[in-house]
């Protein structure tokens, strides 16, 4: 069976990515490596920097439409979140607040606070989710990206979970511990954190999308991200009561009926798929197959 | 860390591009960036090294040597973050960022 | 001294009046049954290789009384089990003949220092097999299968691999075959092996350990391993155009593996060359396979997952009227050696083109790599290939003659100041340490046709001299002290000459080496490619 | 601090507080205004039924009493780390309970957090880091995670990050050092009800903890890197 040619996400790097999401050379960075704004930290622990302390932001245009986007790079330092790096992101989105641009994409890789920076990535953390707030409450949508290497977890697993839409590949996860750290906790016989098959299962794109927490599944190809992320532009939905309410009856409803499973298979059997054949759906036809599903 | 920088004589090809700058690579295990910018250096060419790895100067200016010889460039900066690449990843990382400016 | 014949019928006797008749011999009572047919000073052969182990024969051998047994002379391919070393520790075994010592090289090398194990020979595969037939003939063979009836009629399946060469060798050398099945059945689903030739079958409690040999996920593969595919595909494949190949499991054939649907299309490759193989079922050749560059596959062993798609292609695999493959060690490494070509990987190469995976502190051993590379002089038949790589090594001689072209692909350094290139193999430690009277080598220099790496390629078939030779490695050597020891003078003229050809000279740009040209990227895409037909294990996916 | 003498130092005009499951809520006098109290104790892990209940008493407040100020008092040991609950999407329940306190402070109310016991990464993410006021009380305990931890993850010797701990404010637990790096506003050791009453008398909602930061000299990058990108 031939398969066709794809433009992974997943291994691309941050900058590769900004490339090929965006039209051709429309992309203008701001604080580009030049300026070399590098972690002024991870010198002390004898730590390598990178230019841009792993985050690359700036303007540019989405089929047309003028965007903000952020971009983590998940190989420097796992895509953590350090200050420079949080602050970019802060700084971008304070931007879009003022500015109003089309949408703010986030391209999403890292495993978290960087521990050498921990408490400067943290409050870095919770003002870049009141930075998406504000942009948010000036009617910018924040549209978050999934399907790096590193994935998205700790902080960088709550601020994508604050944006309006989440965009996500099967390779993507999504997750505040990590598979380690729970299988610290809980022990290796109820999660080995070294049986992928498990981890994805728990944490993949699929899981995530069958939840409704992303928005969009897609295959591990830029320019299906870029087709999703163009469609998914439309103004951020002011906060109200009932929407809040809404979105609380819906996951107070998600722990009644699924709290009992101990593996994403029982859930999938449960919303009605065919448990075993998850994994080997595509995006489409794993979106047809849900979207015949009465939640 | 270890930083150094090293000054060669350029040869005869200027870069062509009118981009500000060029990046390759990513600061990852094995692996290193490479920020290469166009900049009036009177025909020579710099490289200005972080490394995590000390000592190898020789090794580097040795790899820079082979670069220049095979590209001729001249009037370019390159900075770089190195995180234990080992040589032929280097000069595989500097022939991309000079493809990148030609 | 008795003859073998009259041993045997007194062992065979020995065991009816224990256990009456029948071959089947029931697996609590095995120690039992082994003292009766093994006696002191006799050579057991073990089957286990790098795929599939006997390990609960192995076990039971390690059980065994050194009081009533001793002295036994261990001969197996693979020295992979910790019971194994265990047969010398106990007493009961001296001396052993292997071919390759794997997993146990390091507790191996330690036992030999310490006089624990004496060391026959370290062998080659076939050379192992080929002495089984006449001074190593078995006394005792204990062996491997998935089925066996009460006839001992076996069904050794996809991982058939070396049990009909250690059968042929014992049955018909007056010695006992003795087997451990995975399940006793009453029909077998084919028969590898004719139970005439079996005299005792035992149902191993648990399924003998298959190792997946695969491990080169695509998406480990890098950039540098790119370049090199690159370059061998255009200064070797396209140039020569080998139809019949041989590759080595290394993560560098897996890249040219992968760009075969892509690069290798674009270079014209398809139905030009590369149709014909001598390998195991490589996950890493679905695409190619799929692509339409494949014709016939000879393989030496199985690949755990790989079932399902090898019997999808009847006229690709060898399969068995069951549907599912046979796999022979010894044909398939003779396949190998008369290939156009073969490509493999080393730790260690000096600047004569010598290379050896020795070093001082693990006994390695050699498998099949010096029998897949070594010149093939016996080769009769011609191909367009061997022509022209003959053409080139013996231009100027009286009398023509063909070349199979053997290509050793390493990156110049292992890992951060391990450098491949040497001034000299640790294989010389290596014979000094074990007290070989000749360092182990694994492809000599003089069988070496090219030489590739990430700062080019080496062809040494265009060398006229020694010091030419030994300039053309140190030219590809990149910033290792051998490489960093080069003649400039000599290694421009050389590549003037197009004896050592760099990517430039090949019109490969750096920019172009990329990841996005690999026609998978991930074992999924694997599983894509195969229609969903290979089923790797868990700790594969991530999906 | 427990949380009973908290509570009657916080306020002692009186105060009407319940716990179930280690969550608090309730209300209380302050200045002679009503103030609702929403909280945690005994270093509960905040996973997904946390955060569901206490999105449901902001939510609550906000429905029933428009603009009281809303005292927020912080005690946990982090996220749950549990299987079932990443199964379940934590990140999306936590981020709930965000979009809850955001919704609050959208429709009035006042968002003051007091740190009286642990408040630990995912779990003082989701409650208390997202508040107006962050401020911390003596005994309280902030951290990301233990030097041990950080020694295990980075490879550094724990001596070395011991050593370090003592000269910058970046990476280790404390609340001073997380007052260095503006992320508490202050830290409190006395007169807590007459300090609580004073920092309700600001209506100042803006994010100022990178401002903090820089003045007090433990972040200063990033204020500066805030401010290039808002003019660039």
């Amino acid at each position: 069976m031939k398969l066709s040619r794809r433009i992974s996400y997943l291994e691309a790097s941050a900058r590769q990515r900004i490339a090929a999401l965006l039209d051709p050379d429309s992309f203008r960075e701001i604080l580009p490596p030049t300026l070399q704004r590098i972690s002024p930290h991870l010198g002390m622990f004898d730590a390598p920097v990178a230019f841009d302390d792993g985050a690359v932001i700036g303007e540019g245009l989405l089929c047309g439409k003028p965007v903000f986007l952020f971009a983590q790079e998940g190989k420097f330092r796992g895509g953590s979140l350090g200050e420079v790096h949080a602050a970019k992101i802060t700084g971008l989105l304070l931007r879009a607040a003022e500015r109003k641009p089309a949408a703010v994409l986030g391209l999403f890789d890292s495993g978290g606070v960087r521990l050498e920076e921990a408490n400067a990535g943290e409050i870095g953390s919770t003002e870049i989710m009141r930075a998406i707030f504000a942009a948010q409450r000036a009617g910018v949508p924040v549209i978050g990206l999934i399907g790096g290497s590193c994935g998205c977890f700790g902080g960088s697993s709550i601020i994508s979970s604050c944006c309006d839409a989440l965009i996500a590949s099967e390779e993507g996860r999504l997750s505040v511990s990590g598979p380690e750290v729970i299988e610290t906790i809980m022990g290796v016989e109820a999660f080995d954190s070294r049986d992928r098959s498990l981890v994805w299962r728990t944490t993949g794109g699929k899981n995530r999308f069958l939840f409704g927490k992303v928005s969009k599944l897609v295959d591990d190809h830029i320019p299906a991200f870029r087709e999703a992320a163009t469609a998914l532009i439309a103004p951020s939905i002011p906060l109200t009561a009932e929407l809040l309410q809404a979105e609380r009856q819906h996951l107070s409803k998600r722990i009644e009926q699924f709290s009992e499973c101990t593996d994403a298979r029982q859930i999938w059997a449960k919303m009605g798929l065919d448990a075993n054949r998850v994994p080997e759906m595509s995006a489409e036809e794993l979106s047809t197959a849900a979207s015949s599903l009465v939640h | 860390m270890e930083h150094f920088t090293c000054d060669f004589e350029g040869g005869a090809k200027a870069p062509q591009t009118t981009k500000p700058f060029v990046v390759v690579g990513v600061v990852a295990s094995s692996n290193l960036e490479i920020m290469a910018q166009p900049c009036d250096l009177g025909g020579k060419v710099r490289f200005e090294v972080s490394t995590t790895v000390a000592h190898f100067e020789e090794a580097w200016r040795a790899v820079f040597a082979d670069f220049i010889e095979r590209n001729q460039p001249r009037d370019v900066l390159f900075s770089i973050n190195d995180f234990a690449a080992i040589p032929p990843v280097v000069s595989l990382r500097l022939d991309q960022a000079w493809e990148g400016l030609v | 001294m008795p003859d073998k014949q009259t041993v045997r019928a007194e062992k065979l006797a020995a065991v009816a009046k224990v256990f009456g008749p029948g071959k089947v011999i029931p697996a609590e009572r095995a120690v039992e049954f082994l003292e009766l047919i093994i006696r002191s000073g006799d050579r057991i052969l073990h089957e286990g290789d790098n795929q599939k182990q006997g390990d609960f024969l192995a076990e039971q051998l390690a059980k065994m009384d050194p009081k009533k047994i001793h002295g036994l002379k261990l001969a197996l391919s693979c020295i992979g089990l910790p019971e194994h070393l265990d047969l010398f520790e106990n007493g009961l075994a001296e001396v052993v003949d292997f071919a390759y010592a794997g997993p146990q090289g390091a507790r191996l090398a330690e036992m030999v220092a310490n006089g624990t194990v004496k060391i026959g020979a370290v062998h080659t595969y076939v050379e192992l097999f080929a002495r089984y037939f006449n001074e190593l003939r078995p006394d005792v063979a204990c062996l491997v299968s998935i089925e066996a009836d009460a006839e001992g009629n076996l069904y050794t399946g996809s991982n058939t691999e070396e049990t009909p060469a250690l059968v042929e060798a014992t049955a018909f050398g007056g010695g006992i075959v003795v087997v451990q099945a995975n399940k006793l059945a009453d029909k077998v689903r084919r028969t590898d092996i004719p139970g005439e030739w079996v005299d005792f079958v035992i149902e191993s409690p648990k399924p003998f350990h298959l190792e997946p040999l695969f491990t080169k996920d695509p998406a480990l593969l890098d950039e540098t391993r790119i370049l090199m595919a690159m370059m061998a595909m255009k200064a070797i494949y396209a140039k020569y155009l080998p139809k019949v190949l041989n590759h080595g499991v290394g993560f560098n054939t897996a890249a040219i593996e992968l760009l075969l649907p892509t690069y290798g299309e674009e270079l014209g490759l398809k139905g030009r060359a590369c149709t014909h193989w001598a390998l195991n079922p490589h996950p890493t050749m679905i695409p190619a396979i799929e692509s339409g560059f494949v014709e016939t596959i000879a393989c030496i062993g199985g690949e755990v997952g790989m079932e399902a798609y090898v019997a999808s292609k009847p006229d690709i695999f060898p399969l068995g009227h069951d549907g599912s493959l046979r796999s022979n060690r010894f044909y398939g490494q003779m396949a190998g050696h008369y290939a156009d070509m073969f490509v493999g990987a080393t730790l260690q190469i000096d600047p004569m083109g010598n290379s050896s995976t020795v070093t001082a502190a693990r006994l390695a051993g050699f498998g099949g790599a010096p029998n897949f590379g070594a010149e093939s002089r016996s080769r009769r038949h011609l191909s367009e290939a061997f022509i022209k790589a003959g053409a080139e090594a013996h231009a100027g001689e009286s009398m023509p003659q063909g070349r199979k072209l053997v290509v050793q692909m390493v990156e110049t350094f292992q890992g951060a100041g391990k450098p491949t290139f040497v001034e000299q193999l640790e294989a010389w430690d290596a014979m000094k340490s074990a007290g070989f009277a000749l360092p182990p080598v694994m492809i000599y220099g003089d069988d070496v046709s090219h030489i590739v790496t990430e700062e080019g390629v080496a062809n040494l078939l265009l060398c006229r001299t020694d010091a030419e030779r030994e300039q053309a490695v140190r030219g590809v050597a990149g910033f290792t002290p051998v490489g960093l020891k080069r003649d400039h003078a000599m290694v421009a003229n050389l590549r003037d000459r197009g004896i050592i050809q760099r990517a430039e000279d090949l019109g490969i740009r750096k920019s172009d080496v990329s990841r996005d040209r690999l026609a998978a990227r991930s074992i999924h895409d694997l599983v894509r490619w195969s229609g969903g037909l290979y089923n790797p294990p868990s700790r594969f996916r991530n999906w | 601090m427990e949380l009973l003498p908290l509570l009657d130092q916080l306020f002692p005009e009186g105060h009407q507080v319940s716990v179930t499951d280690w969550l608090v809520s309730g209300e209380a006098v302050l200045g002679g205004a009503p103030v609702a109290v929403l909280g945690t104790t005994n270093h509960v892990f905040i996973g997904i039924r946390e955060a569901v209940t206490l999105s449901g008493k902001l939510l609550e407040t906000v429905a029933q009493h428009p603009k009281r100020p809303i005292i927020m008092l912080v005690d946990n040991n982090g996220q749950r780390m549990a299987l079932d609950e990443e199964l379940l999407v934590l990140p999306e329940y936590i981020a709930h309970l965000l979009r809850a306190q955001q919704f609050a402070r959208l429709q009035g109310h006042p968002l003051i957090a007091i740190v009286y016991g642990n408040s630990i990464a995912g779990g003082f993410i989701a409650f208390g880091m997202g508040a107006d006021r962050i401020v911390s009380l003596p005994g309280a305990e902030t951290s990301v995670m233990k030097l041990e931890a950080i020694s295990r993850v980075t490879k550094m010797p724990l001596e070395k990050l011991q050593a370090l701990a003592e000269k910058v404010s970046v990476f280790a637990p404390g609340c001073k050092n997380f007052f260095k790096m503006g992320g508490l506003h202050d830290i409190w050791t006395e007169d807590f009800s007459g300090q609580l009453q004073r920092l309700l008398q600001s209506t100042d909602t803006r994010d100022i903890r990178a401002a903090l930061g820089r003045e007090r000299g433990g972040r200063e990058a990033a204020s500066a890197v805030i401010d290039d990108v808002l003019h660039a």
